[in-house]
């Protein structure tokens, strides 16, 4: 019954900075300060091409890209065919076109509506480096990406961005919906944006490598806990454009053992600093048999 | 004013709630504005009369034509939209972040290579153990 | 205390036909087919002159005016200064431009996100019938709006529309939200839409005067119950456009009894067909002191 | 088809859930692009020309062409979006509906006056007492 569903195999978590795209489409990943970071990922590039799902459900936000001031939704789900990367103010990242996936990203956001999430349905959208750098990390600089993906946008930019506890509600209403679509396709749901890192003001440059691990550690252990943690705990903890980490809460609410299944098995972890004005984090979490 | 803002005592810190937006509103549409390539060529042959097209105060005028972040962000400035500016530049995001701070770009990417600026003494404002 | 904050006064429920508008608009609203419908909210154009509010959140949708399909927000917010009646295709209606109540708004858009509702902010909007015909209603044709009006839109032209249990849910977080805003404002809510009607296909011209009467009933006495109706029942009994009377569930769920109060008292009841092709009808709810 | 679709045997009735509007997504774009005054002229001056602009099929294009309103609705269109169709044409959303119906508009108007279409016999794809 349930290899005719579709089912969520992994979920990924990764930093999604901007200048990591740059230095990957500038040729200067083999740089030394740029190479600490692709080294990072180069085990999970493998893993990527061993484990290459059939779709990705990306969870990113945007930076004042696709959305202006004029709307702003605090969660929005592309169901479009493709997404175009966007032109951020330097022209659109060299990376391929997104391709989509209308069909299973219908049936979820009907499922996830249904399930009293008030999402916001987009159809036509371009895409900034919040989804590509990850797409980067994991998929290194092929032709196509090797797979459609679902892109899932969370408002981060006007606060107040939606709760840790709502987005883990979210991640759980994702898995019941994925798993209710009657196709069977392998499904990895991503997590994207942080670590620690503050753009703004006075205090720009904050790095909080104790607070970053623990949110690692506990986000592999106890994420139900995690979960609770207050809006103003990641602000003044992880700084200003910190509070991108709620959005890993989603992508790991997703996953087997939140629903009563196995422990998921930790694929890969790093953490660097820094990329340009950022901690660098990334997971691998797979879901057990 | 009826918002509850836990936020405000973050040292050097401007959370951008809603009476930001609402105060912001048209300097950060101006620099979303930025983002196609003809306005950029508009915007750099004349900043004043490109600047002028915009409702916006002349205190977020002065500001964007000084590129002073710290005064675009206590004028509603979003650090995600004015960043368009610096691109517009052809700035790096760490020559505008720096500019921030009151650290030269080359302090700031010395302190950022040395672990980044610690959260000691940076969580509340007046805290002692600066 | 509760006297230096924002309190609800009263719901007022409504249809908002387009044809309504018009034929006020045309200076028909005294021949014979439209007579019996604006005679039916003489009393309450008489009424809220004498409660007129501070501020208005009405509860309504846009018919394809505001939001193409490149974006479709299940909940959005209105939070701008002011907001243009819409070029619906025969150019705007000659109303008065809504004035908004941006300080409210955001307030309340940031409660009731905080309380776990995924709203869509909306800074710039142009507002349709949906909102205009049920002021034109209540105010008749004045020089300006009696008060400031927060236009809230729903989704329902694309399936599925929120259930009429998260709507009313939506209505306990509103009147939380309202009530937490610590300036003494008397505010109204009003849910608008419906009553039976389709408006499209071979069943086109649909009404059900049995279900509409019977949902005004247990509008008034029942609501709770009420919101467990699912969409099915809305679509199969009141037509595929009488969907839009889940929204009428928002405006209700705000009331005092809701919260454990005292029921409202009825200040207005009227049911009339037809309107153009729907089946209006109207409330009025005054919470009880 | 994954979508789980409860509404499927209400009789004369097509719900714009997200096939029909990913079926009718350029038909009822093309729709919107006519609330604009000077969209509506160029429409009006070539209809065919104008509807070559949208990546329509040709199955959209004709049912548009021929005013066919349920063609429209099968082929992806919303009323709510259709209706743009009429406004530009200048008929009364009451033609639009008759129109659906297979009834004249007077006969359509009559069974309004008269009280509208009972729901008795119209609940259920092949209900008895119709
Ligand atoms: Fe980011
Ligand atoms: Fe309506």
């Amino acid at each position: 019954m349930s290899t005719q569903h579709a089912k969520i195999s992994a979920s990924v978590y990764t930093s999604h900075v901007p200048a990591i795209g740059a230095a990957l489409d500038l040729g200067k990943s083999q740089e030394p300060y740029w190479q600490p970071v692709f080294a990072g990922y180069e085990a999970s590039k493998t893993w990527m091409k061993e484990n290459t799902p059939d779709v990705i459900f990306l969870v990113y936000n945007d930076h004042a890209t696709a959305f202006s001031l004029e709307m702003i939704p605090t969660f929005a789900i592309g169901c479009a065919e493709r997404f175009q990367p966007a032109d951020e103010g330097w022209g659109p990242r060299p990376v391929p076109v997104v391709q989509g996936h209308p069909e299973l990203a219908a049936h979820i956001a009907q499922s996830v509506i249904q399930q009293d999430f008030d999402l916001t349905i987009v159809n036509k959208m371009d895409v900034d480096h919040g989804l590509t750098v990850p797409l980067s990390l994991m998929c290194g600089q092929p032709q196509a990406w090797p797979c459609p993906v679902i892109p899932f946008a969370v408002n981060v930019v006007q606060y107040p961005a939606p709760s840790g506890h709502r987005c883990f509600e979210l991640g759980k209403a994702i898995r019941r919906a994925i798993e209710s679509y009657d196709t069977p396709l392998n499904v990895q749901i991503w997590g994207t944006g942080g670590m620690s890192h503050q753009l703004q003001g006075a205090r720009a440059g904050l790095i909080n490598p104790e607070f970053d691990n623990a949110f690692l550690d506990q986000l592999i252990s106890d994420p139900q806990n995690l979960a609770k943690m207050p809006h103003i705990d990641y602000v003044r903890e992880a700084g200003s454009e910190g509070i991108e980490l709620v959005m890993w809460l989603i992508a790991r609410g997703a996953m087997d053992d939140v629903a009563g299944g196995k422990a998921p098995r930790v694929a890969e972890r790093f953490y660097h600093v820094p990329a340009s004005n950022t901690a660098v984090g990334h997971l691998i979490l797979e879901n057990q048999p | 004013m009826a918002l509850d803002k836990p936020y405000r005592d973050i040292p050097g810190t401007t959370i951008f709630d809603a009476e930001q937006s609402r105060l912001g509103y048209h300097l950060n549409q101006f620099c979303m504005s930025l983002m196609k390539a003809e306005n950029r060529a508009r915007f750099k042959a004349d900043e004043r009369a490109y600047l002028d097209q915009w409702p916006m105060t002349e205190e977020q005028k002065q500001a964007v034509l000084a590129r002073d972040l710290n005064r675009c962000l206590a004028a509603g400035g979003n650090i995600y939209f004015l960043a368009k500016i610096g691109a517009t530049d052809g700035r790096s995001f760490q020559y505008m972040a720096a500019s921030m701070t009151g650290m030269s770009q080359e302090e700031y990417a010395a302190m950022m290579l040395a672990g980044g600026r610690s959260i000691a003494g940076n969580r509340v404002t007046g805290e002692k153990n600066k």
